[in-house]
């Protein structure tokens, strides 16, 4: 049993912690710090810069332009762009499509989809939930008839991540209706601008606008677009979900989130006693702090599993769960740590030019507002929670 | 005689209110103005003065028919049904000091002038002992009080401030502070409002017990706001369950979120049940143990009640576009005014033999 | 709205107080208080000092001899009795036989069978649960067969408390395996001396004596003994559930159990600081006290409503629920409280003659576990979650 | 290199201990001799010194052949399993104190001498800090000790005393001093000591750094053995998940049971994650910090375990026959031992910012 990393690993992560401090440019790890969401313009940038270094699809194996790295080193450079505040990869293109087209594309759809990719020529979102299909995925309605060497798309996605700013959609959609509700589904690649095609904005709970819908009239795809064989996208979808669970857990942001909390509550006073010294507070942080403290084991676990398995098990499904538990608990208290300083609604700052919390804190209800989809996307709790009945306590 | 029945005239002002805001001011309106300087809606809020809530929340002696904890539930209980923003608990904060300071408060009750209640400040967010805005002796004003809810709309100010040791009200004109409006995230309005040797008017010498009668007050007022939008949550989240479709069933049909909802209703009875005794308090000696009771546990069942309904909904109800995301907004927020629920479990505590 | 007690009832409210006063004898007080159960003998002592007084079977219409209590009045009465440390009444007879037999016994069984009740001259025990059917009661399998004017019945009960002190028995038995499970059952008194009855003690986590085995081999049962009609035992099973559910939040307990806990934490040291004055523990502390404050109205409201309507309804599972778990949490404390000075067995103390802790703690801990039973018993808190989800969110 | 598998060492003192106990030391051998004086097997207890389990707790200076935290856990994660009895747990402390003070513990690891280490007392359970037993000059002690693990058959205390200021570790002959034994209601036993001008032996001065690495390696046993423990009680449970029937289909069926299983092992996995973080830190320099937390999160993740186990099996597993029940005190009352929940939260947040 040996929880340090190795000489090699060390000398990588010096690597990457170097590279960053040197290539993140201020502003984007500013924007990440303080949650006031990124511009396309700072996560175009940031994909370029990565993409320079050859450091973007991580994911991807080396024959396609891949680092070939471990998942040890993958997750040490998880771990060192969250300390660095770098922004999340825009994760759509590089480590769904990416890895989908891998496996499952034709030698052309590679070789013209890809760089694309990585040169950020293409942006690309994902077209899998439906108003009525949201957990419960294989109930997709969206329709994709055969008519000569197109496909003749109608219906609805939903909660498309960032569909703002792509010009393409990979779809889950329905191309036949026999048999189970999994077999007649498709997975087709889908140009943006192809008449037909409404993309309308929806407003979350906190005012911000990160998700879609897209509407699809009489959309005419051509077939070579399919990806896979025809009623076969459900194993594409699967494959997906299980196949880059690393990061899922969230540890890295969750320390973000522990040290944001900490710099509040001891800025933030309560008469002449800083927040941290309150017994009740401290105790509700440290808490949640060794939970994380756990969950870094714990994650680590999965991985070294992961590692010697080849592919992660089902047990990813616990870094989900307690993973959000752990996250959306520390946003509840740095919400909570600022009192009254939280109320202001981020859209009316500045008005009067004021500073209503410590620095970077403005957007702090609202993250944590936000940060509720954490527990219901990707597979909400309560579907991980199923998975882990059937797989493991197998009953 | 034990009777947890609401008297007639209660009954009545309750129904009178309930009514209005349904055909009156619904979820589509308050978001259309919730979130929109000035924050509200002036002319309802005239019209609502006009139906006599207002006046429901003083005593005769002020110019009302009502006053007491259980006035104060039925009012706000219905305006958190309909998760109302209008600035009615500055209103009943300022008619609970200007009652004490015995000054008339004949136009606030009418809703032609507004008053806003400065307590808090960024380093003295709950407690009053914390306050350090001064007053010199010739009642000018310096300080930043923080978070004055209706201050962006207010004609007045009542201040709470030092003078030495002593902890004094005073009455301020708006036009005479600095004033920074803005929104809230949960909808409404408030204001910083910063005086520098700001002229003021004494109102009360030594106004400790007439504050904590004000807060102990708009505690319950929160908490049965809270109460009331509880109900609807609840509601609108077993609708759900019941017409959401998963999997070839109702999502309802999954004993998890059976077993949930059960949960969200226990606590929502016995959240109803410490405001209803927090109300009975009022005025009385225990009146601020209880008050801190009723919050600290609204606290932790609103926080409760807010996110399992937007787990057990999922996606939809992170949308503006849906009701539940706004009730959750606001049954968050109310932790962060009058205390929250570590704020008030520490009251308790330090009473904990007291009782 | 208005909390407070009439004049009528405070006048009551002092009259059982000063009644117990005068009549609860010290050392069965002192054993209530202490939780080293009750012997035999002063279960029956105080059973015949309520009776003598008129007020042992208060859930009795006053035609059979019942006080004619108001639900509020009830109420009053239990409260002062846990306020007094009083002995609950062994329920078995008095409140659950005895209202049975009032609505469904014939006059010749009320006749005979309640004097004995109230004399104490028969001591009534439950023959329900079996091995098989606990929560599920009615897949019940204890098979009575009618053989001329006699049933024989075979099977076996379980969970059956305070047996060992028993001399009758009333026992749900199938008496038809036709239609639906709930259909072939009757309700029959079982005189416990009858040939072919064994009773066996089952010992409880905490290695006490107080529920037992029940074996029946060829008992011959008089058909007289059937009480209501043959296969329509279920009838009756489902009234006592719903009959007499005051008390089911065990507001009294909490209470006393609160007292309990401010009293140690009072006395315990941790260093020179009471333990009270770590803000840790006193969190906890308010927090459940708070708790039961609701729990006080949300019961008292309850309660009203039953008075209101005549009867009371489902809700009163949200009592069990949340009565059991804030009762549950104070068990938790009272033991944690004690630290080290809780770990004794309480069969090994005294040997030294040593105080191990405050007056009346010795087996804390063993309540503790003792206590656990309460959310299983009588319905567990996930059928009453269950009773709940189909009678008032009709799910 | 990262690496989460045993060494080959280790995984064959695992196995050896776990097979000697699945053959000779069952749960219902543990309950027969866990209630009744001498409050376990000495028989046992020489056999599994001959097998050397107790040598894999002290390191090869001292006549064993490990002694770092990973040998502890293994070695008391074998023996939660079991749900053993035997007073390993002061052995281990011991061999700890008697490493820090360069005594030969030759009889003490071949089990042929019992030490107990008596720490606790009734007004300072958890914290060294506060401890008020004294040693005079000529290195007698008074005062009581409580709860002192395995006492009842010690032939040695290793006793923590204050002489002035300087908090010592003592060695007393057990005929010495008046020795209350008794057992403890998870099984096991235990005495109270009390020392009246007893005579002594000093073993180290200024032993508190001793001391708190003695209580380390204690702790890393303790939440080994609960790991142990919490594996069992939730293999026990799911397996009773998928035979009972109730309602005409096994309980496991039902989601909300499922559901809290899934939350039972994610609680265990994050238990056992934490406690493999303090054993490797063990001798380093947060050991204690580590320590602290696996502590806290085992007192409410076994409290969890206990409390669902018990509660998902229903009456069953209230009684004495059934190996839950014994599982279920002994998860609950090891929150009893070197430091409670509440204890090393607070340890945890003395140092929230020290790490």
């Amino acid at each position: 049993m040996d929880l340090n990393y190795s000489a090699t690993e060390l000398a990588f992560q010096s690597e990457v912690r170097s590279f960053l401090a040197d290539n993140l440019p201020n502003h984007i790890a500013s924007a990440v710090r303080n949650g006031d969401g990124l511009t396309k313009a700072m996560m175009d940038e940031w994909h370029r810069v990565l993409n320079k270094k050859g450091w973007l699809a991580t994911t991807w194996p080396k024959e396609f332009g891949g680092p070939g790295w471990t998942p040890v080193q993958k997750h040490i450079f998880e771990e060192e762009n969250c300390r660095a505040y770098a922004p999340r990869v825009v994760p759509f293109g590089v480590n769904m499509l990416g890895p989908v087209l891998h496996k499952f594309g034709t030698k052309e759809q590679q070789d013209t989809i890809l760089p694309r990719i990585l040169s950020g020529e293409d942006w690309w979102c994902q077209g899998y939930s439906e108003p009525g299909a949201g957990s419960d995925l294989a109930s997709l309605k969206t329709q994709a008839e055969r008519v000569g060497d197109h496909y003749v798309i109608n219906g609805q996605k939903t909660w498309t991540t960032l569909g703002q700013h792509a010009n393409k959609i990979f779809c889950l959609v329905r191309t036949s209706t026999e048999g189970k509700p999994q077999q007649g589904i498709s997975f087709v690649l889908v140009d943006l601008d192809t008449p037909g095609i409404e993309i309308r904005p929806i407003r979350l709970i906190e005012g911000g606008h990160e998700v879609n819908e897209v509407f699809f009239t009489d959309v005419q795809v051509p077939v070579a677009n399919l990806v896979g064989e025809e009623n076969k996208g459900w194993t594409i979808a699967k494959y997906l979900l299980s196949h880059e669970r690393t990061g899922i857990a969230g540890v890295g942001f969750s320390m973000q989130t522990l040290e944001e909390v900490k710099t509040i509550a001891t800025k933030i006073k309560r008469g002449t006693k800083r927040l941290i010294d309150d017994p009740l507070f401290a105790a509700r942080l440290a808490e949640v702090e060794i939970d994380l403290e756990a969950m870094k084991i714990t994650n680590l676990r999965m991985l070294f599993r992961a590692q010697e398995r080849g592919a992660p098990g089902p047990e990813t499904s616990i870094l989900k769960i307690k993973g959000t538990v752990i996250n959306q608990e520390l946003r509840d208290l740095a919400r909570r740590a600022l009192g009254p300083l939280a109320a202001p609604f981020p859209g009316h700052l500045g008005e009067g030019n004021i500073l209503f919390g410590p620095p970077d804190t403005a957007f702090n209800a609202a993250r944590y507002f936000n940060n509720r989809k954490t527990s219901i996307f990707g597979g909400s709790n309560e579907i991980q929670r199923n998975i882990l009945t059937k797989t493991i306590l197998e009953l | 005689m034990m009777d947890f029945n609401l008297t007639e005239d209660r009954r009545m002002l309750s129904d009178t209110l309930t009514r209005y805001l349904a055909e009156q001011y619904q979820i589509e309106h308050r978001n259309s103005v919730a979130y929109e300087s000035p924050f509200h809606d002036p002319s309802k809020w005239t019209e609502m003065a006009e139906l006599g809530i207002f006046s429901a929340l003083a005593n005769e002696a002020d110019g009302g028919f009502g006053g007491a904890g259980p006035d104060i539930a039925v009012v706000f209980e219905a305006l958190g049904n309909a998760l109302n923003c209008e600035p009615a608990l500055p209103l009943l904060m300022s008619s609970r000091l200007l009652s004490a300071a015995r000054q008339d408060q004949a136009t606030l009750l009418e809703g032609t002038a507004h008053y806003a209640v400065a307590i808090a400040e960024p380093d003295a967010p709950y407690d009053l002992l914390d306050i350090t805005a001064t007053a010199n002796d010739d009642h000018r004003l310096s300080g930043r009080k923080t978070s004055v809810y209706g201050g962006n709309i207010a004609d007045y100010f009542l201040v709470a401030a030092k003078a030495g040791d002593c902890l004094n009200l005073y009455q301020v004109q708006a036009a005479d502070a600095e004033v920074i409006p803005y929104g809230l995230i949960d909808g409404g309005g408030a204001a910083e409002v910063l005086f520098d040797n700001t002229k003021a008017k004494l109102l009360i010498k030594n106004a400790q017990s007439a504050l904590e009668d004000a807060l102990d007050a708009g505690i319950i007022a929160l908490c049965s706001e809270a109460v009331g939008m509880m109900d609807v949550t609840y509601q609108i989240t077993v609708n759900y369950l019941k017409q959401r479709k998963q999997f070839g069933r109702p999502i309802g049909s999954f004993q998890v979120l059976q077993h949930r909802a059960v949960d969200m209703l226990t606590e929502i009875e016995q959240s109803r049940s410490i405001t209803i005794k927090a109300a009975s308090e009022l005025k009385g000696p225990n009146a601020s143990r209880y008050a801190s009771m009723a919050k600290n546990m609204i606290g932790r069942s609103a926080r409760l009640i807010a996110e399992e309904a937007i787990q057990m909904h999922g996606g939809i109800a992170m949308t503006w576009e849906y009701a539940i995301s706004h009730y959750a907004k606001r049954l968050i927020m109310i932790d962060h005014q009058l205390g929250d629920t570590d704020f008030h479990l520490n009251r308790v505590i330090g009473m904990l033999n007291t009782a």
